[in-house]
C-alpha cells in the first residue's frame, strides 16, 4: 500500500499528566497528537476512571522513528518510575 | 438514628461498589457535582461575608491557620516513626490530613442546618485558607534533606488555579462582589439544590470509597488506626480553639470538622505532581475510604457533642 | 389535546431522530437523567410508605405479584406459536413485557397529580417488586428444556444489582428510614424538578425510540400489533385487580399502567446477559419504540377511562 | 458595579483559562446546559406567545426580518475591502454577525428582570426567526460568483435541524400549545433554574472564548475592531426599530441586543460545513472571543442607555 | 500469529463532520466503523474538545487495502484541504 | 527501531460485556488491558452509544502472540455467535 512510511506511539498513562504531557510532546519535536480518556489495569492497579485522580489518558503520536525513540526515552526518564505507564509503539504509512 | 440523612446516600454509593452494582456515576456528572458544590459553598460564603465586617476578622483567621498547621506536623512524625512509612508517604498522607474536604464540611454544615444553628458565615473563608498551607507543608516535609528538586512552579500553579480552590475563591468574590440581593436570582439553584445535590455527591463517593478500602486494607492496621484517630485528635484542637475565639457552638463545630477533615480533591491532585514517589492508594485509601465515612458518620455528631460539652461547662 | 404536556417532549425527540437532527443527549447525562428519576421515585415512595402500616399490604401485594406472574406466561405462547417467533426471542419479549418501566409510571403519576388525585404510596413499592419477577420468568421460559447453562449468578447480580431494582430500593430505603421530615430539604431536588427532568428524559427517549422503530417495522406488522394489543389486555388485568382489592381510583390506574408498560432498563441488561441468543433489537424496538409511546399518547388516558367505568359501575 | 453579577462568572471562566487553572466542564455537561437554556427560552416564548394574539405580530415580525438582513449585507463588504480579508471568512463573519446569541439574549433578559421591566413575549419568536436568514445570506455571499457548489441540502438541514434552532421552536410549540397552565409544574425547572444554569453556561464561556482570544489577536486590530463597532451599529439599528414599531423600552433592549449579539452555536456549525475554506478561528474568535464579552459587560448597559434616551426625547 | 490480512485505517478529524464521514465510509464499501472521541493539537491548532465545533473524532476502519485507498483517497480530495484531518494506517491481522 | 516485540489485540464489542470481560481478560494471563468507550456500526447494526444498552467498548491488550491466542480464542467462543464483535491484533514493540 502507498504512503508516507511513519511509526504510531501510544503512551497510556496517569490523566493527571495531561497538560503536562502534551507540552513536552510538543516541545520534543512532534507534530500532532491525539489525546483520548481511558480506563484500564495493570501493575499500578485498576483504574476505574470515574474521577480524574482514578483515569487514564491514551495519547497517540505519529512521527519518525527518531521522534518515537526520543518521546520514548523522555517519559522512560521522567515518568517511569513513579507513574502509570504503558509505551508501545506500530509501524503505520501516512496518508495525507 | 443517623444524624443527617444524607449520608445514608454514602453507604447506599458504597454498598453498590461493594456488591459490584453496574451503577456507575459516570465522570462528566461528578465533575459537575462538584462544580456546583465548591462554587455554591463559596458563593454563600461571599454573602455572607459582604454582610460581616472584615477587620475584626483577622487576627482569628491567623490563629486558625497558625493551629492548622501543627496538624501535618503532628501527622507526619507518627506516620514516620510509628508506622515505618516512607519519608515521601508520611508527608503526603500529613499533608491529605491538614487540608480540609468541602464534602465534610458541607455535610456538618447540613447538621447545623437540621438543628437551626446559625455559623459565622467566614468560616467558609477559613474553609479556603486550610486547603492550601497543608499542602504547601507536605511538599516540604516530602524534600526535606533529600535535594530532590521540586516541579514547585508546576506544583503551586495545580495548588492556587486548581478547580478545587479556585472555584471556591472565585465564588467567594463573586458572593462577596454581587451581595446578597443579587445573589437571590441563582438562590434556587445554588441553595436549594445544595442538599440534594449532596446526596448525589455521596452516592458517588460511598461508589469510590468503596474501591480504595480494600487498598487501605492490605496496609495494615496502623493507617486505619490513624485514619480515625487523627481526624478525633486534630478535632479537638479545633474545638478548644473554636471555644477559646469565642466563637458560636456552630462556628466551633465547623472549624473542628475542617481540622478533622482529610482533603480528596485538591491535596491529591497536587501531591501527584509533587511527590509522585507517594504511593497514592495510601493516601486516598486512607482519606477517602476511612475518614471520610468515619468523619460523616461517627465525627460530625461526636465534635458537636464534644463541643457541647465544653460550651456547657466552659460557657 | 394531549392528556399531558410531558409526553410532547417524547415527540420532540423522536421528530428530531427521525429528521436525523444533530440533537444529542450525552450519555454521561442521560445516565444521570435516569439516576435521578430512579431515586426520586425510590424516595418518595419510601416516603409515603413511612406514612402508612405494612402488615395491611401484605396481601394485596402478593395478588399484585401473582397476577402479573401471568403477563409473560400469556405472552410468551402468543409470541412463540402466533408469531411464530424463536423460543429465546419470545421469552425474552414476555420478561420485557412482565416487567415495568419507570418512567411510564411517572408518566402515569404526573397524569395524576394534573387532575389532583392521589394514590396509595405503596405502589411504588409494587413498582419495584414487579420489577424483577417476569425476568426471572423469561430467563427460565428461554432455558425450558433446552438443557442450556445460564449464567445464573451473573444475571440474578444483574438483576438485584442493577441500578434501576438497586436504586429503586435504595431510595426506598432511604425515604422509608429518614421519614418525611428530614427528607423535606431533599424535596426541591426530587421532587420540584420532577417533572421537568421527566421531560428531558422523555426527550432522550423520542431521540433513542425513533432509531429503534425502524427495526421493529422489518419484523413486520406482528409485533407491532402484539405491542399494542398486550398492554391493554395486562391493563384490564391491572384494572380488575385494582378494583377488586379496593384501591382508590389513582392507585388502580398505577397498577394499570404498571402491568401494561414495558422494561427497558432493567430487562434488556438482564436478558443480553442471561438470553443472549435473543435479538435485542426486538424486545427493546417493541417495548421502547412502540408499546412506550403507545402507553404515554394513548394508554394511560384509556386506562384511566376504563376504570372511571368500573369504579362508576361497579364502584 | 457591573450591571448583572451573572457576567461576573463568565469572568471566572475566562482567569481560569487564561491562567491554565485545570477547571474543565466536560463536553457531556456543555451540552446539557445548553440543550437546558434553549429549551428554557423556548418555552418561554411559547407560554408568552399563547398569552397575545398572533395576527398584530405579521408585520413587526416581517420588519424586524427585513432590517435583520441588512446586518450581514453591512458587515460583508466592511469585512472584504476595508479588512481585506478573503470572500469565504468575510461572508461567514457576516452571516455570524447577522445570526443571534442565546445566550447574550439571556443575559439581557436576565439584565431587564433585574430592573423589574417587561418585554414582548414575541421577542423569544423574533430570536428564533432571526437565527436563520444571516446564516443562508452568508452561504450565498460566499458562494456568489464562484461557482462553486454547495452542499445545500446538508446545510439547510444543519440550519433548521440543528439543535438550537431546534430546540429552540420546538420548546416555542411545546410552550404554544400546553399554554401557562400546563407548563407550570415545569417551571421549577426550567425557570427557577434559569439564572443558575446562565451562570454556569458563562463559566463555561469564559473558558472557551479565552482560549479564542489569542487566535483573534494574531490577526489584528481590524478583526477586534470589528467585533466591538459592527454590534454597536447593528444596536442602533434594532433601538431606531423598536422604537418605531411602539416596542415597550424592555422589548427595544432585547431587539438591540439580538441585532448586536453574534451567533456562536448555530451559525459555526452551518458555516463549517457549508463554507469549509473559511477559517473558523476568525469568525469564533471574533463573535466569542471579543463581541461576546463585549456585549454583556458595555453592550447590554449600553444599549440601554440609548434606548433610554431615544424613549426620552422621542416619547 | 494466525488470522486474516487486513489493513487497519484511522482517521482523526472534526467532530462536526461525523454523521456525512461515515455515510461515506458506508457507501464506499467498509464492512463497519469504530468512533471514538477524540483531542488533540496539529497543523490546525488546538483541538480541545470542550464543546462540539473543538472536538475531533477518531474513526477506525477495518478492510482490504483496496478499501482503506479508495476510502484515503475519497477523504483527502473531500476534506483534506479546508478540515483538519490525519489518515493512516497499519497492517492487521482479523480474528473472528 | 528498539523494543520488545509484542501482539497488541484490539476488541470492540457490547458495552454491557465490560465487567465479565476484563475479569476474563485478567484470568487470562493479560499483564494489563485499557478500556475505551466507542460507538459504531458492523453486522448487528448500528451501535450510537446514547445509553448502555446501545454503546460499545474498545478493549486493548499487549500481550505476547500466545495470550492473544488464547483470548482471540476465549472471545470467538463465548462471545462471537450472540453479540457484536471484533477482534484484531497488530504487531507492536513494548517500550517500558
Ligand atoms: N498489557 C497491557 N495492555 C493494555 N493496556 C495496558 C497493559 N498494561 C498496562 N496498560 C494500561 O496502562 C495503564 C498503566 O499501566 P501500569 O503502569 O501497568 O499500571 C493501565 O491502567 C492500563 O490502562
Ligand atoms: N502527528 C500526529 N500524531 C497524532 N495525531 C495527530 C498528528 N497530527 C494531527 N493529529 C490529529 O489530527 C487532528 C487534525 O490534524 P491537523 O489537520 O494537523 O490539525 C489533530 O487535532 C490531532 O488530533
Ligand atoms: N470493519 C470494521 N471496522 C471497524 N470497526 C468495526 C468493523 N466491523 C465492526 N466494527 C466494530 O465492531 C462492532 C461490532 O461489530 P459487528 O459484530 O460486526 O456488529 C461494531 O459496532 C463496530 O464498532
Ligand atoms: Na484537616
Ligand atoms: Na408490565
Ligand atoms: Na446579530
Amino acid at each position: 500500500m502507498e504512503g508516507e512510511p511513519m511509526r504510531l506511539m501510544v503512551i497510556v498513562t496517569e490523566a493527571i499528566l495531561e497538560d503536562m504531557l502534551v507540552d513536552e510532546i510538543r516541545k520534543l519535536g512532534a507534530s500532532g497528537y491525539t489525546v483520548i480518556d481511558a480506563r484500564g489495569w495493570g501493575e499500578h492497579g485498576k483504574r476505574r476512571g470515574n474521577w480524574r485522580q482514578g483515569g487514564n489518558i491514551r495519547i497517540e503520536v505519529l512521527g519518525s522513528e527518531e521522534l518515537c525513540t526520543r518521546i520514548a526515552a523522555h517519559m522512560r526518564d521522567t515518568y517511569q518510575k513513579d507513574y502509570g505507564l504503558l509505551i508501545y509503539t506500530t509501524d503505520a504509512l501516512l496518508h495525507n | 438514628m443517623v444524624s443527617e440523612p444524607v449520608v445514608l446516600f454514602f453507604l447506599l454509593g458504597a454498598i453498590a461498589g461493594l456488591a459490584k452494582s453496574d451503577l456507575k456515576i459516570p465522570m462528566a456528572v461528578y465533575e459537575a457535582l462538584s462544580i456546583f458544590l465548591l462554587l455554591a459553598i463559596g458563593l454563600h460564603g461571599g454573602v455572607k461575608l459582604a454582610e460581616s465586617e472584615l477587620v475584626p476578622l483577622l487576627l482569628p483567621g491567623l490563629a486558625v491557620l497558625v493551629v492548622a498547621a501543627f496538624i501535618p506536623l503532628i501527622a507526619f512524625p507518627v506516620l514516620r516513626w510509628v508506622g515505618r512509612m516512607t519519608r515521601a508517604d508520611s508527608a503526603s498522607i500529613a499533608g491529605h490530613y491538614g487540608s480540609v474536604s468541602v464534602v465534610t464540611f458541607s455535610v456538618a454544615v447540613a447538621y447545623l442546618a437540621q438543628r437551626g444553628l446559625d455559623y459565622e458565615g467566614h468560616m467558609i473563608v477559613f474553609l479556603v485558607l486550610l486547603e492550601i498551607p497543608a499542602i504547601v507543608i507536605g511538599i516540604l516535609l516530602a524534600k526535606a534533606g533529600t535535594g530532590g528538586g521540586t516541579r514547585w512552579g508546576k506544583t503551586l500553579h495545580e495548588v492556587f488555579f486548581g478547580k478545587s480552590v479556585f472555584l471556591l475563591i472565585g465564588g467567594l468574590l463573586i458572593g462577596y462582589l454581587a451581595g446578597p440581593e443579587n445573589i437571590e436570582p441563582l438562590e434556587p439553584m445554588f441553595w436549594d439544590l445544595f442538599k440534594g445535590v449532596l446526596a448525589l455527591f455521596l452516592l458517588e463517593m460511598g461508589l469510590v470509597a468503596s474501591s480504595r478500602i480494600a487498598e487501605v486494607r492490605s496496609y495494615g492496621v496502623f493507617l486505619v488506626a490513624f485514619a480515625i484517630v487523627m481526624p478525633v485528635v486534630a478535632a479537638l484542637l479545633g474545638i478548644v480553639l473554636g471555644w477559646g475565639l469565642g466563637m458560636s457552638l456552630g462556628g466551633t463545630l465547623l472549624l473542628a470538622t475542617l481540622y478533622a477533615s482529610a482533603s480528596y480533591i485538591a491535596a491529591p491532585a497536587a501531591m501527584r505532581i509533587a511527590v509522585p514517589e507517594a504511593n497514592p492508594a495510601l493516601s486516598i485509601g486512607a482519606s477517602l475510604g476511612v475518614t471520610f465515612p468515619f468523619n460523616i458518620f461517627v465525627g460530625v455528631p461526636l465534635y458537636f457533642w464534644l463541643a457541647e460539652q465544653l460550651y456547657a461547662v466552659g460557657g
